[in-house]
């Protein structure tokens, strides 16, 4: 499966066996989606497990709230990241909060879907990678799949989870692994053991990272599109570098990341978003704070640039090889 | 950049400011009983005028007449009363305690009684609320303990809350009243989605919820109206036109052009305003809508006129802003004492009866009072462990927070 | 939880789907000319029929009928049927040359030229323009050079973006047209500020802006009619109904229940109803509302009721959600067409002048292509400045980006 | 002067200056807004240059930028902080955009103020920092003052500044500086050197941080609230610690940081924001980036937990001194 068929697995696997899961969202029921993820589901479990809505992303989000109060567990579609923005206050001010300020008593089990990140010449308003700003609302859960394997298991966990999450999608790495050169001809994901995922129902779970390759050298702490940019790119100056996909940002795994720092004692950490205040800021705290005594190295960041996301200057903007090259240089020979 | 010319804006009216006579005449009032009841399933472009006039039953002289008498025995008036009298008991004695220290902050509903009051009694338990922070009646209604209330201003031991709250930020799952939020409209369009989810299931438990006219300004009014037109939601959407957002006169939410009511129709929404001191003519505008909702005619947005009273909260002055009186001139006058003078015209209620009554609740507030701050106030007493700060962020306790925690105990010694 | 009810849930009715056959039925239309026209100064309240029935000027023979007609002369007729060719002309070329890979990314107006021809026809030069994307006309009759929207599209070395935006979403400070967002809806309540502002100052330029029917349904649609209302800010909000938003019919923006021109009464705003596809019905309905806020009279909402007769963009396929020959049976026609029949039937134009213009404007779209292709395509020819990509994020570029420049530069060798 | 009155003061003399300045908000007008910091204005200049608004924040912004594309410099106040998340989409998307997208033709130099930061028993609604937030959007400058003197010269230098401005005003400082005790009696500006505030017209630039103490032993790198608390704790152990008030989040000094840093070794950063994903992430990054080789010890952030503000444990969340000597030690002596 590529990764837009994964996620539609997933959700047909939890409209089957969940009454109360119902998805919501912008162009998502009878046309399937504007990426096609809910493509069948609604000819499949009807209009009313499958609504199309209204173009206001603070009304569906909103309106997700109140369904999941009611008990239905409602997956909404924004359908670019770009535009979670008009559902911001709910989000924060309630979505995250309902739990905690009812002790309890109240909770929306609500999961948002939304496509973050570049390389579709989508320029600056189909291109966004905002997951950095949730991580800082107490309350919600942030994840971000790089493949489909973990993506269906993943959506499945967080459809089913009591609590809000984000799921973020790299909508680059859809159809393909990518490795930052838009150059080369696509490969398709039916080529990637991740690729390989099975028809049933299965969980990846929340908060647990992957060490996609294990290594001595250096470790990479990234996720979403990223992780094979800087696989290819440790690959392509073979050194062993430990390579780690966060999966989920929030909760995040420590654990996982501090043992290999300790183990490396140098750390790269990639990610495709604007660098100033991104995730990687705090990727980088917790491993200064956690690895300070192992690190023979400043840690390194590789990010997009601190502007918007140009359309033209694309593949300036986006961290390619070339970028992961310099920062794994840096930390390998430290100057 | 050099202004010669005048400005051509227009800003809303203001009818009196401080100095100034209160002014009402910018009210539009229908005669009690002259407003026509239109079928439960008539649709929105056939009755707009339903959005501009006033539904009033009782009459200057007490009487209760009109199409819109909703004819309650005088047993159930004599409840409502009762409910609108102890919700300002309570108002007033808390508003007291905050002076005197023992809670941070308070809310009274002083005038706007009838609104929770009698839309509550006209839904059914199963019905779910959506309030915002002006609707402690609704709590009185549905019949949350004074003393679970209390606890929860006093952010004490026994604090429904756990302390995360805001004094007046209630919530009751068995009563089937949602989270109170600091932020403004919010709860209005939650309340439809909650609806649309009740007809997903087909159950036939409808949605009300309330928000100012002042908050009507914010985007989740809009997103609330749209949405429950465009699914026909079982909701019934009460805009509580008080008159005044904090300082902000309500032309400055779009009162001056049009009544909050007409949004209504223009979203293709049963809309229509009510007089919102006259406890008959809310209960039966209410009972309208619910019958609207439940019998799949689609939402109503009703637009209760009243008056906030009472300053907007501990934390304001409005002799800052409003003539000082404004108050005793409001046309529409006290949901009280019109319901009183109600039913002691048609010999169900007395002098005798209100002293007893107002007597007893003064009581019952005081003897509540006494036990919640048995579990502590904002001051002295029992406090709530700190350590639930850390819980109810999310389901399970990650890593992080378990460890803050440890962190803050450490602090503390 | 288990789910034994039926759903009770409204959705709204789509007319046809792929394979059913088109239906339009459910369009209110009103005869040509039937629609009476009221006085500029008429209160909103006094004309809400204007917001559900359809101003139409030209009848089913083409002949310019009833109070509405402007009586414009032939000539400036043939400017506007000149200006909507030309807009159809280029829109039909950039589509292929995204097609061949030219250009990234594209979106016609096709079917909808009248819209922005008209209406910025009946505006002054000094009148501020919001528009949405799929307003090109607007550029066109401002007198934007065809070269410079070319090369905006090429995001060439002569891009008016230097490289920063999709196609179509051009600026012109000269020709006082705002910067185009991809973002729905944000343009509208920044209309209301900036009509706002020139109040402010005194002077008689008013605001329009553009927004589709579906992204009405966004909160700044709400906050632009109710800034627009309290402040009575000399604006013209249009909703360009078009029937659908990508693959999401009008009904899912609450246009099953009511029109959108009904809003605009709702918040005490002159809502106004008129064939998007009869460019003198739309000439003059534009010109009253400017009237209106040129005066002192306040905002207008102005429904504009056509077809999107292409796909959405050329990242759409409508084969996937509508009838296929949905366009051929929309009642209100083709406006090109319409104008062109009645220039003909006044004896003002003929089919050889029609061919004629075609003629020379294909001419001309194809000499400006080849002009603006010599600044560079996506695939072929000079290339903008990467450098570009870190100006203009603040006034003065910061170190940060100073730094993170430097660095781009390394890395591309 | 305290904080309102300089405020105010600035908002005077810009009102007077230029005709172009507009105030606009919630209650700012005939009110003189709920915190006062409007009082007279609109007596003195009238109602069409300090406007009371409907309460739709997002419609505040919105307008404020249109009017501000038509030569006004509306200077806007959001009521509390965590009410600005309505007009989100409008910042972000629009409001820090307009100049990037019109390659500069376009431009909107709005500023916009609003009280932030706990300490006034307002629980999770009226307490929130979100400046962190906004620091990652570019397109925006983010300043917080710490006193009367700054907060005036920062406002009118905003106010003239043609990018927009958030202007995020610590309203625990309003009255006087607080060390972070609130069982202490209050203590006035009036009695503080930085409440001496000129009656006239002055700036303080944007993008330049202030050493308050220079010292030898530590830097801490602060702004807002904590700068007194971070003070008042470092005075206690008597260190001889540099105090760092960054005053200007975007633009930011680098310089002054990494020059102190690189003096003293060590480094603390506080701020009353939530930690994760924190402002203080960014600063210890690039603390971390520009000083690697110089420290001798972790780096420390002292910060608000990662929870909602809780009304009853206000000061069991707030990072008072306990919570910053317990760093500063730890960087003192590490373990
Ligand atoms: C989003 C948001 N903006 C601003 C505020 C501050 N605020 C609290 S109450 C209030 C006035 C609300 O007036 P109204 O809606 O008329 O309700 P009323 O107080 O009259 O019952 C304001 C501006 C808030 N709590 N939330
Ligand atoms: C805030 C936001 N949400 C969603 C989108 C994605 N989107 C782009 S165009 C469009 C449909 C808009 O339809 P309509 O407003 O009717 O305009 P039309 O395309 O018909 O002219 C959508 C959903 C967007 N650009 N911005
Ligand atoms: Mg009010
Ligand atoms: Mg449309």
């Amino acid at each position: 499966m590529n990764m837009i068929q994964a996620l539609n697995s997933a959700m047909d696997i939890m409209l089957g066996r969940d009454p109360a899961v119902v998805l919501m969202g912008e162009d998502i029921g009878y046309f399937g989606g504007v990426f096609r993820a809910t493509d069948g589901l609604q000819r499949k479990y009807g209009e009313h497990r499958v609504l199309d809505t209204p173009i206001a992303e603070g009304g569906i989000v909103a309106s997700a709230i109140g369904m999941s109060v009611n008990g239905l567990r409602p997956v909404a579609e924004i359908q670019f990241a770009d535009y979670i923005y008009p559902g911001f206050d709910q989000i924060c001010s309630e979505l995250a909060r309902i739990r905690y300020r009812s002790a309890g008593e109240f909770f929306a089990p609500v999961t948002i879907r939304t496509p973050c990140g570049g390389g579709i010449r989508g320029g600056q308003t189909h291109s966004q990678s905002p997951e950095g700003i949730f991580t800082h609302v107490s309350g919600i859960k942030v994840v971000m799949p790089s493949n489909p394997y973990d993506a269906k298991g993943l959506l499945i966990t967080a459809i089913e989870d009591d609590d809000p999450v984000i799921f973020f999608e790299p909508k680059r790495l859809y159809n393909g692994p990518f490795d930052g050169d838009p150059n080369k001809p696509a490969v398709p994901w039916s080529t990637h053991p991740k690729g390989q995922v099975d028809e049933g129902y299965y969980k990846v779970a929340l908060g647990k990272a992957e060490i996609v390759r294990s290594g001595s050298q250096v470790t990479i702490i990234t996720y979403g599109t990223m992780v094979f940019v800087a696989a290819a790119a440790a690959a392509a100056m073979n050194i062993d570098a430990e390579i780690i996909d966060l999966r989920s940002l929030v909760p995040l795994d420590v654990d996982t990341i501090a043992t290999s720092v300790k183990k490396t004692g140098r750390c790269v950490i990639a990610h495709e978003a604007t660098r100033f205040s991104g995730f990687g800021a705090e990727i980088l705290s917790i491993v200064q704070e956690e690895c300070f005594w192992d690190l023979e190295a400043p840690i390194q960041r590789v990010t997009g640039w601190d502007t918007p996301y140009p359309h033209a200057f694309e593949w300036e903007y986006f961290p390619g090889q070339a970028r992961v090259t310099r920062a794994l240089k840096s930390v390998l020979e430290p100057a | 950049m050099r202004m010669t010319k005048q400005s051509r804006l227009h800003l809303p009216r203001v009818p009196a400011r401080p100095g100034e006579t209160p002014d009402f005449s910018y009210v539009q009032l229908s005669p009690a009983g002259a407003v026509p009841r239109p079928e439960i399933n008539a649709r929105a472009r056939d009755m707009m005028s339903l959005s501009v006039e006033l539904v009033r039953v009782l009459d200057d002289a007490g009487e209760a007449v009109g199409p819109w008498n909703p004819h309650l025995d005088p047993g159930e008036l004599q409840v409502g009363l009762r409910h609108m009298m102890l919700t300002r008991t309570f108002d007033d004695r808390m508003q007291r305690m905050q002076r005197a220290g023992k809670i941070s902050f308070y809310i009274r509903s002083s005038g706007e009684e009838a609104v929770s009051v009698a839309q509550c009694m006209a839904l059914r338990p199963g019905d779910m609320l959506f309030p915002s922070y002006r609707n402690q009646g609704l709590q009185i209604v549905r019949g949350i303990a004074l003393l679970d209330l209390m606890c929860q201003l006093l952010s004490n031991t026994r604090d429904m809350c756990k302390g995360r709250q805001l004094p007046v930020m209630y919530h009751s799952k068995p009563g089937n009243i949602f989270s109170i939020s600091g932020n403004l409209a919010t709860q209005f369009p939650q309340a439809v989605g909650w609806a649309m989810a009740a007809a997903i299931k087909g159950e036939d438990h409808l949605a009300a919820t309330w928000i100012g006219e002042g908050s009507s300004a914010e985007a989740d009014f809009h997103h609330a109206l749209l949405f429950a037109s465009v699914y026909q939601a079982p909701v019934i959407l009460n805009v509580v036109n008080n008159q005044w957002a904090i300082s902000t006169f309500q032309g400055y939410a779009g009162g001056e052009q049009r009544s909050f009511a007409a949004r209504g129709p223009g979203y293709g929404i049963a809309g229509i305003r009510v007089d919102g001191n006259d406890f008959l003519a809310i209960h039966a505008v209410t009972q309208w809508a619910a019958e609207r909702a439940r019998t799949g005619a689609g939402p109503t947005l009703i637009e209760l006129v009243t008056y906030r009273a009472a300053a907007h909260s501990t934390s304001d002055d409005p002799a800052r802003y409003r003539a000082k009186d404004d108050a005793e001139h409001w046309p529409l006058g006290d949901p009280i004492q019109r319901l009183k003078q109600h039913l002691m015209k048609i010999g169900e209620w007395s002098e005798a009866r209100h002293q007893a009554l107002s007597t007893e609740l003064e009581a019952l507030v005081a003897s509540s009072w006494k036990e919640a701050t048995a579990f502590g106030t904002l001051s002295e007493g029992p406090r709530l462990n700190a350590d639930l700060m850390f819980e109810d962020v999310f389901k399970e306790m990650p890593q992080n927070l378990k460890r803050q925690q440890a962190l803050m105990r450490a602090e503390r010694g």
